[in-house]
């Protein structure tokens, strides 16, 4: 009996709830979004949340979409797949959303995707990894560039300066791991020689025995790691504290203002693929991306006191998207807004130009990637 | 040679803190028989809030005594509001509050000071210093200096001073104890105070070299967990050789095995000695009476 | 008359699931119906090990990933049946609880709770790494359950399976409990010199329910996973496993009733605190602590002691 | 050849001989009594025999074979049951069920059979309630058996720990003090009853303060002081002997 009376309750409150939000704006465009905003991922959720209530406030503000506010739907998965699981199910059946954005990490999105696949719910995730888009999956897009292309940014640069032997060092996290698994993929297609792999937790507080190995290895001539989060600020200071002297290359996962601050002058000197968000000021003025990305850091510094990452600018571009498709389907017809987001073109996000195909759900190429080098304390743009 | 060295400061430095948690679990336990699994949030509160301070404007010391004497608060807070109300409590229900306990401070943590990563510059500047090829931080010898320090100023309170006497009875007999005196009570209090100051020490410490944010006392606290049991449950003396013992072989795996499974070692390690001591290196053997 | 009260308390439970459906609105209570049961007949398992038998586990999560992890895996790669594959699944499980039970069984209150705690830990770290079989942290998807044509598909299908399921838990639960082998594992709880004394011997019936709450967080790993369709390490990380303990203790330790109550609170409670932004974590801290100094034996035993009921065999 | 040998036996913890080089025989169906002063060694022999403990040295023999060394729930299969000076009772179980356990070397206990509630296991367990209840009224508990072991006084939980004992049919029993903490009238009980079961042929050993029922019930007695046999024989042949007398600083026993 007590199971009965508990569910009603549970029941009644949400009609209630929903009942109170239709009554306060007529028939608005429901949001949805799962983000990891709190655990081992909270540092890439928490922005994209901020951004997402930043940017739906500042639609409706200026009088929302298609004529309808818009109205955010979102809940926090604490970095947990299956929970995103759970939650993805209560924003489809329940909440009966139009579009969901959001997906922090590679494994909550992968845990979604055949709910919004069975379901034909347009969802734009914010994760990394190429599996969510490859092989494409039919309402399946993304936003930030792929662990694939980091390392393929990453190897250009590196081929450049004529380092071709390098030690890879890959956080324990899904973001690690895959970009561990793209990048000895691909060092053999791009020339580079792997000559060790070690790996650390993201949450690690000592990682000198295996930059130690890594120091002792013969033949390195450049260190590539692959993390997110402060982790790679611990590798910086370790890497200074042994005296490693290599070019030392970080990936995306850590491309934010805090990194530099944390990791202090052990971070001088290395160099990482990013997007154009992390040097907006410093961008050539006719560069396409310049307005963009000074408008959002603007509006993040703002609102929040604080500094902008890439993540939040995931979430800008991920919303974004699916506001434009909506304008130019004209409708929230989930199919019409699919093809809609399918046909993008030309759109530039913080990421860079989007360009979407039938084939390409991510629709970033190379070019997307700014290539940066931390010096005197700031990211610098290299060529 | 310089690598195994290496492998050993990397191990020591990070197997100190191990010992300064574990020698926390100890003294509550000790006093209690509680093992407290809030204890890693006290080190997590130590590094977040010397770094609240210092960016509060406040100098260095005045955030460190402050670091130190808040936790050492809410240890005594923890005590009165949650343990003592629970006395008579199994020991999976205790643990489900010391969880509790460790979820609210987390909570409370990440709504005020954010969920970002923290540091603040290390006590004596960062240049390595070179032993046999191998090089050691200066923030890892305040590290190890100040954990002997405390080792040395909790034996002799505990053996000289009468307080921690006080302690030692209450712990092997509280009845006992009460009966000629001493105010259990507070007892309880001063080593929820005690091991509280203890962790955020730790924290303080060594956040220059491994940051901090609301979530790293999880890790750390089970890491000092996993010591205390290694040491044998009870005997300081185990709890900072434990530390030190899973500090070192966590560094020489990650150097020698196996990266990857490196996090596995100490639990790994944990099997293994119970299997052969099921009372940890250093605890005592009890014969139960019937 | 003797056989319909002896089997009142599980038509109630059969009405129970039986007329719920009636007040499901959509889909997404039918999900948290159906984790509220996989929770449930874990906890059941779970509890008589830790309630009735007085052992700790802190690392049941990892039975629970051998078990989702053998239904994704086995299927996948090697082409296996998923039934077969759920079985296999449990034996592994309970061949590892074997392996290791008879010397943790040796070992009492922190030092088992370590124990455990590491050989769960232990397995969450071999999900997580061996990334060729299980995905890595990122997780791996899990196909269909079903057999020939027939798969299970949707909610709605699943609720009657996991109804089932759970009422048979709950029947043997209470047969078990209720028997010669249920009285020793209690007795061995309630004094273990006596229970020895009087032939009970104590290291085997620790290590039996040992492994057949393995069995039993196995199979449903399994089923968490096909129903789910994907899993990820977290299945079997330290967090779950407390989640689990924590479902025990505040339902109510050696109680039948307190392992169902403790599972539909509990797997209520963070979809109800999702609105709270950001205090979540706090308000649920707060409610364990709560919860275990006013009720340290669980919510059922002392609700049925205050309001007059036996409590004894609830 | 006697039913119990025990030879030599000794058990050091640390330092402390708690019994040291004790010898007796205990024949079948006889009222064994071991007295001494407190800490003389009599619960620790106790626990020896049943297996609680390890012997340092020495041999124990059941029938003529050993058992030294033997895991109490072996020794319960051959026969043996006892009670405990210090109450161990399963609290956490009804006072029917705590005597139910005591006869859990004669049930199924099969766990498949017994989730699925066999037709076979589930007839036994009720045949056994009804034996288990009519123990509970041999030893004078027929008011109690409903209600949960927590919930009774001391005197009935003495009592009822006989009562499990005696379910298991043991050939030997060993009552570790069973009057202890007992008023006047509860120990003119409790010595009917070990009379009863006595009379019943099951060998009894007993350890109890109480001088009076130990006289009355004996068949012979074993005298410890500071773990060593100080004598041994009849009721008569130990109140006569100088040493026990000494022992006992001369009070009139």
């Amino acid at each position: 009996m007590r199971k009965i009376s508990l569910l009603k309750t549970l029941a009644t409150a949400a009609v209630a709830i929903g009942a109170s939000f239709s009554a306060l704006a007529a028939d608005p465009i429901k949001i949805g979004s799962v983000l990891s905003v709190t655990g081992p991922a909270a540092f890439l959720g928490d922005p994209e949340l901020k951004t997402l209530q930043l940017y739906v406030e500042n639609i409706n503000k200026a009088g929302g979409v298609l004529g309808r506010q818009l109205q955010l739907v979102h809940y926090d998965d604490g970095s947990d797949a299956a929970k995103a699981n759970a939650f993805g199910k209560r924003l489809i059946e329940d909440d009966k959303v139009d579009i969901i954005v959001g997906g922090t990490t590679t494994g909550s999105t992968m845990s979604m995707v055949p709910l919004v696949e069975k379901a034909e719910m347009p969802f734009i995730s914010l994760a990394g990894a190429v599996v969510i888009v490859e092989p494409v999956k039919k309402w399946v897009f993304k936003t930030p560039h792929t662990d694939r292309m980091a390392a393929e940014k990453v190897f250009e640069d590196m081929k450049k300066r004529g380092l071709t032997k390098i030690a890879l060092l890959s956080d324990t996290s899904g973001f690690g791991a895959s970009g561990k698994k793209e990048t000895e993929a691909l060092a053999p297609k791009a020339g580079m020689t792997l000559l060790a792999s070690e790996t650390y937790g993201p949450k690690d507080t000592d990682i000198t025995p295996q930059l130690t190995k890594i120091k002792n290895t013969a033949g390195v001539q450049a260190v590539f790691v692959f993390g997110f989060g402060q982790g790679g600020a611990v590798v910086n200071k370790n890497y200074k504290q042994l005296g490693i002297t290599l070019p030392l290359y970080h990936a995306h996962g850590v491309a934010s203002e805090e990194f530099i601050k944390l990791s202090g002058p052990a971070a001088e000197g290395l160099r990482l693929p990013a997007a154009a968000l992390l040097v907006a000021e410093k961008l050539a003025a006719n560069d396409p991306q310049k307005p963009v990305v000074t408008g959002y850091r603007k509006a993040y510094n703002d609102r929040y006191k604080e500094d902008v990452s890439t993540f939040g600018g995931h979430a800008y571009d991920g919303l974004m998207l699916a506001v434009e498709a909506m304008k130019r389907a004209g409708t929230t017809d989930k199919a019409k807004v699919r093809d809609a987001i399918e046909a993008t073109k030309g759109y530039i996000g913080t990421g860079g130009k989007v360009n979407m195909s039938p084939t390409d759900h991510m629709g970033l190429d190379l070019s997307a990637f700014r290539m940066l080098e931390v010096k005197n304390g700031d990211w610098a743009l290299i060529n | 040679m310089s690598q195994f060295l290496q492998f050993l400061f990397s191990g020591i430095t990070v197997g100190a803190t191990y010992a300064l948690a574990a020698l926390g679990f100890t003294l509550i336990y000790n006093a209690s028989n509680v093992i407290n699994f809030a204890q890693g949030e006290f080190i997590m509160l130590g590094g977040m809030l010397v770094f609240f301070f210092l960016q509060a404007g406040l100098p260095m010391p005045v955030a460190i005594f402050l670091a130190i004497a808040i936790p050492a608060i809410v240890g005594m807070l923890i005590e009165k509001f949650t343990i003592e109300p629970a006395r008579e409590a199994d020991v999976v229900t205790l643990i489900i509050i010391t969880i509790g306990v460790s979820l609210v401070i987390r909570g409370v943590i990440q709504v005020w000071l954010g969920k970002g990563t923290h540091s603040y510059p290390a006590f004596s500047g960062n240049d390595p210093i070179l032993i046999g090829g191998a090089t050691l931080l200066p923030q890892s010898l305040w590290v190890l200096g100040i954990t002997a320090l405390v080792v040395v100023a909790l034996w002799y309170f505990f053996s000289r001073t009468l307080a921690g006497k006080a302690i030692l009875a209450t712990s092997c007999n509280p009845l006992a104890a009460q009966l000629v005196g001493v105010n259990t009570q507070w007892v309880l209090l001063v080593s929820f105070a005690l091991s509280a100051a203890l962790g955020a020490i730790g924290g303080v410490l060594l956040t220059p070299i491994t940051l901090t944010s609301y979530d790293v006392g999880i890790m750390l606290g089970l890491k000092g967990f996993v010591a205390v049991v290694v040491g044998g449950l009870g005997s300081g003396l185990g709890a900072v050789v434990g530390g030190l013992l899973v500090g070192i072989i966590e560094a020489m795996a990650a150097g020698y095995i196996s990266s990857a499974y490196k996090d596995a070692v100490p639990f790994i390690l944990i099997l293994v000695i119970l299997f052969f001591l099921p009372r940890g290196i250093f605890g005592a053997k009890v014969t139960e009476r019937v | 008359m003797n056989m319909l009260r002896r089997h009142k308390p599980l038509l109630i439970l059969a009405a129970v699931l039986l007329c719920l459906p009636l007040v499901l609105p959509n889909n997404f209570y039918y999900d948290i119906a159906i984790r509220m049961a996989i929770n449930a007949i874990i906890v059941l398992g779970l509890n008589l090990l830790i309630g009735f038998a007085g052992q700790i586990s802190l690392g049941h999560a990892g039975f629970i990933g051998i078990g989702a992890y053998a239904s994704a895996i086995l299927p996948t790669h090697f082409n296996w049946h998923p039934l077969l594959a759920m079985v296999a699944g449990a034996v592994g499980a309970s061949v590892v609880a074997a392996i290791v039970a008879r010397p943790i069984f040796r070992l009492k209150g922190h030092y088992l709770a370590m124990a455990t705690l590491g050989l769960g830990i232990i397995i969450a770290i071999v999900i997580k790494n061996e990334a060729t079989y299980t995905g890595g942290p990122d997780g791996m998807p899990v196909p269909a359950l079903g057999i020939g044509s027939f798969s299970i598909n949707g909610e709605k299908q699943w609720y009657w399976v996991l109804a089932a399921l759970l009422l048979f838990s709950f029947w043997a639960s209470r047969n078990l409990i209720d028997s010669p082998f249920g009285r020793a594992l209690r007795a061995l709880h309630g004094s273990e010199v006596a229970s020895q004394v009087m032939g009970v011997d104590v290291v085997r019936y620790k290590v039996a329910i040992f492994i057949l709450s393995a069995f039993f967080a196995s199979l449903m790993g399994s089923v968490t996973a096909h129903y789910i369709g994907f899993v990820t390490p977290n299945i079997a990380d330290f967090f779950h496993s407390i989640e689990l303990v924590t479902m025990v203790v505040v339902g109510g330790m050696a109680s039948i009733y307190g392992s169902l109550i403790g599972a539909v609170l509990l797997t209520a409670l963070p979809q109800a605190l999702s609105t709270f932004e950001g205090w979540e974590t706090v308000v649920f801290g707060s409610i364990l602590i709560f919860c275990m100094i006013f009720m340290p034996r669980g919510l059922v035993p002392t609700l049925a002691e205050r309001f007059g009921g036996r409590g004894e065999d609830a | 050849m006697a039913l119990l040998d025990v030879e030599n036996l000794s058990i050091a913890f640390g330092g402390v001989k708690a019994v040291q080089n004790v010898s007796f025989s205990v024949e079948k169906g006889i009222v064994y009594s071991v007295i001494g002063p407190n800490g003389a060694g009599k619960t620790t022999l106790f626990n020896l025999i049943t297996g609680v403990y390890t012997p340092s040295e020495g041999e124990i023999r059941l029938d003529g074979n050993s058992i030294a060394g033997a895991a109490p729930h072996e020794l319960a299969l051959r026969g043996m049951a006892r009670t405990f000076q210090n109450l161990q009772v399963c609290m956490n179980m009804s006072a029917l069920e705590n005597v139910m356990v005591g006869a859990h070397l004669k049930l199924d206990r099969n766990l498949i059979k017994a989730m699925l509630r066999f037709p076979s296991l589930a007839r036994r367990d009720d045949q056994l309630r009804d034996e288990a209840r009519e123990l509970m009224r041999f030893v004078g508990l027929e008011a109690y058996w409903n209600l949960g072991a927590n919930s009774m006084p001391y005197g009935a939980l003495k009592r009822l720990e006989i009562a499990r004992a005696l379910a298991a049919k043991p050939r030997i029993l060993f009552l570790d003090e069973p009057a202890a903490g007992l008023n006047s009238k509860e120990t003119a009980e409790i010595d009917e009853l070990v009379q009863k079961v006595a009379e019943s042929g099951i060998t009894v050993v007993l350890v109890e303060h109480d001088m009076k029922m130990v006289m009355n019930i004996s068949d012979r007695i074993l005298v410890l002081d500071y773990g060593k046999k100080l004598a041994e024989g009849t009721a008569q042949e130990v109140r006569d002997n100088p040493d026990v007398i000494a022992a006992y600083l001369g009070s009139t026993v």
